[in-house]
């Protein structure tokens, strides 16, 4: 019977494993197509190669920074290489956990697209797998983490809250993504010189919304997956309850997001639109703020909070265009703005919330049970908010701000006009030739 | 026991995946939907089934759910557990998500049919009340335990819509019929001496990459629909539908490349293997496995799929002769599918069926199956009449003809889909 | 007793969830093959991938799940159970459904190697011979029961292939070679003084689309061939599997891509990153995974991955260098991934291998399952030489220049992808 559940669980992982494996092809073609026609190839490569190097290294150092047992409060030094591994359940657990690897640094290639170097692009890249994300993953997730042991015996069981990984996964990325934005500049043309943002629309909507939908798909094991096992009491309703929190927080933040940006140029008097890329953006970014908590909320609060985070992709979008930072994903409104709305909403809204030490209770959130520890829950939170964005941004500045010293950072002015395509992979996605010709090539 | 909490758990599982491959069946349709009009109009498609998603959740935890499962309810619809609340918490929300995807898939079915010339906001306004409110009193009748189809009227009969061909597939079907009628067809479909004007789709790879998700969904919409995997027999009668399922597929598609081919060679026309018509006839065939093909043996499932083959074809042309336009064939593939599937099931069902049976019951059966699909037909033709009746009176159902020739991605989206 | 019914409930879900995912592969190679050919034949070779499946699974419930695993068989092939008659209820038709996807991905290997130039109808022909007749032979010498290979010869020797690099991928990959060889090559693929003239693809995106689903469908397939869940140990197999596909996958691609740069930059060319050699490199990665990676470390998977890649490349180059044109490198990716996969998966075993064990049985191992290679191969190019060359002897195989210059689309199909 034990064998049976131990079987079971890993089925469970390896098959929510596969769906957020599938992510990876929703980001590739989500930013395909947002980019220009001339630097697809390059784009679609980056996220090509997110998957393998991204597993090469998560299987050399990442996967024992992260959960390498012993480990100290800061992270962890055993299975380099998958040696040591004790063989029952860590190879479901290293693919579970490499696949949420991959998902947190692919978020940084889409605000950098169109203008980075490609080997230093394969530079930062190992090192955000194999160090930076895996680090925070043992800070908020390894039973000997600090952020989820709480201060020590004296906190009366406060714990980090983050199932799974609005501020591990997205906050990490996100903060990576927006310090390589600020670090490149902008775009050739994508500010004119009085100020006024010039619009460099992708090359096709229909990619896009290929990788939005497929993402959409795929947060569902992304959250329901979180559980890690489906073998014990009451982890079906859990898993279920994920889901069903997971699709209104994106229905929420999506339709907030498309009537915002509709009312707010109406009411400027501009030209309003029903936008897609920003529906799509929207309902990301509230599946995004639904990873803290919806394991335990109930429905309406997933309402609620996908609602805010909808609103606060939308402040995130206007506050970037604000200070010229060029993100051609909208990477950085997504999921920094959308993981922090998660991984500070998440302590307000649930509904048992931390575990009482003392009376083995659960008290619940501010709402719910409002008592001392909830409260101490929510500042623990943003302390864990505010230690992983300044990890990230930290060891991101250094990587970044030395390669842009060292100059290898950004392509130059003509590769960047002329498209990455031709010039770094010899491919340019959409050969003239090959369309429409009938005659004999020579 | 452990046991009994394992069991439940893994009943719950088995209903997460099976979701999360039908909630990837509405990318299926986005796509499909979106090769199959012309480019000017592809954003506002893909728009259309982004919000069919959206908007079909926020419809399903408010009221839908409700009407259709809430309990207590009555022969005629449920009334309980409005925005989630009162909800025993064990099962239901998996048993939510589940019946969550059926609803955005029947309520998907319509944007389709009445693809480039629907105004937006009335389009937002009957999708509402598809996935709010028609569906749900469907499900309610021939799923819940009290509906009025499922109790029967006695002797054991009960309607037989085991994954939907009724439920899900005339309903979407019906509603997508009145729209495409209520709207008329686009500028330059019929030429003004009636014969068909070609307007194809921009591109066949996009729509063929929808057809193969479609595919691939279907295995899980029909697999998905025994909703339990723990009980004894599950497994044969899950990996039974998805057999029977491919096995339909399979004819309804070869029937229809073959028809098609074979017609316009006789006709001395231009005669083609046509790769849309081949995947609608494989939708076709699938669609009419919804109602059956957990009980038949894989041979039935081929003449099934082959007759759903030859129904598509008929109502595919039927719609040209009426002048109906519906770029998508989406009545074609769902009403005609999906009636195949509901008449036929009760003659080929394995376990008291016409042919293996044969009683009185089993006749009973087949009349009762009739009546529900004259039932579904019926109330979703009334309700999509008076729907879209009164936004025709009203004016708001279909874009001017300006927007309409300039398409209406750059009017209504600003996102023109390649700039 | 009840536990036993829950376990094959549970084994059952298993296989179709994960020949749920198996057949999205399709999906996948439909679009690697539509994207890395030209606008003109991309109808075309969708179409071909649709038949695939829907003839794929009338042959196979017809008569290739009966050569495969029909009880009882002789040494060489099976002989019951056609038309999915006197099985068994309990399990076969989630083991016809997970061997019906493979069937279907070992023929479509052949369509990529053969695009842009084959008869429509000629194709549906070989094609129903490869997945009832030719595929399953090897499937019953190699995973039946009483298959001459499974059985060995003595002293527990068998076959080792547990998710068919050579089952699959080097049948495929040798029809691929034959039709590929007997085709010719495409007109102007190379030019009168030899040199190789490049043909691209007409759309990187969607060709990389394909690319990704059949990576994340690899996962399933290596993993779902444990073949259940239930068992103790089945979930460390499955996990195991998935963790060395991708370890194999990521190794194949990086050195692929790394090879060919820098040989390019070391010839003094142009030297670029090729996305679609990445690409293949890591499919060729993981198809040599499906020999062994259900009992290797993983550090194992990454010695053979790179040996994959290697061999990807070298036969890349030798199939130009032979003037044999293979538009998708189906035969670099498929004989030459399945290859190194058959060869290697012996030595490298945790269990007993060369390494590891390195006893007389284990060399032993290593002969037996090059002799399966050569069997396979054998077997499949004899009967693939058979069809395709008295194909083209009756003038059928190919289409004319006229044809093919104008491209297949418009003339077969009348749906050229992009109107």
């Amino acid at each position: 019977m034990d064998e049976l559940k131990s079987n079971l669980d890993q089925f469970f992982l390896v098959i929510c494993g596969i769906f957020i494996l599938f992510m990876q092809t929703g980001f590739a073609f989500l930013e395909a197509g947002s980019v220009r026609s001339k630097n697809t190839t390059n784009i679609i490569m980056k996220n090509v190669l997110d998957l393998f190097i991204g597993a090469i290294m998560y299987f050399a150092i990442g996967y024992s920074f992260a959960y390498g047992k012993p480990g100290n409060a800061f992270i962890g030094h055993n299975y380099f290489f998958a040696t040591n591994m004790d063989e029952n359940f860590t190879y479901a657990g290293w693919f579970f956990q490499y696949v949420f690897a991959a998902t947190a640094s692919t978020i940084v290639s889409g605000a950098m697209a169109e203008r980075t170097e490609f080997t230093t692009y394969m530079v930062y890249f190992t090192f955000l797998t194999g160090f930076v994300y895996p680090v925070v993953a043992h800070w908020c997730w390894s039973e000997v983490g600090w952020l989820k042991v709480g201060m020590g015996e004296n906190t009366h069981g406060l714990s980090y809250i983050d199932y799974a990984g609005s501020g591990v996964v997205h906050l990490t990325g996100g903060s990576a993504a927006l310090v390589g934005a600020i670090a490149l500049g902008p775009r050739i043309g994508r500010f004119k010189p009085d100020g006024t943002v010039n619009d460099l629309p992708g090359h096709t909507v229909t990619v896009a919304a290929l990788g939005g939908f497929i993402l959409f798909v795929g947060f569902m094991a992304f959250n329901g997956g979180s559980q890690l096992s489906i073998s014990n009491p009451g982890d079906g309703n859990v898993v279920a309850l994920s889901v069903m929190n997971t699709v209104l927080g994106g229905a929420s933040g999506a339709i907030v997001a498309m009537l915002v940006y509709k009312t707010t140029d109406a009411i400027r008097g501009e030209d309003h639109y029903w936008s897609l890329l920003i529906t799509i953006n929207g309902g990301l970014a509230g599946m995004v703020s639904m990873c803290a908590g919806c394991n335990d909320m109930l429905p309406w609060a997933a309402v609620v909070i996908g609602t805010i985070a909808g609103l606060a992709f939308m402040g995130w979008h206007h506050l970037m265009l604000f200070c010229k930072i060029d993100d051609p994903l909208d990477a950085v409104a997504v999921h920094l703005g959308g993981g922090l709305a998660g991984v500070l909403l998440a302590p307000i809204f649930v509904m048992k919330g931390l575990t009482s030490p003392e009376t083995q209770q659960h008290v619940g959130g501010i709402i719910y049970g409002g008592n001392y520890l909830a409260f101490q829950s929510f500042g623990w939170n943003l302390l864990g908010a505010v230690a992983i964005i300044g990890w990230t941004v930290a060891i991101s500045t250094l990587l970044f701000g030395s390669m842009k010293l060292l100059g290898v950072l950004r392509v130059s002015e003509a590769d960047e006009l002329r498209g990455l395509d031709e010039i770094k992979h010899g491919e340019p996605a959409y050969p003239i030739k090959s369309y429409s010709d009938q005659s004999p090539p020579y």
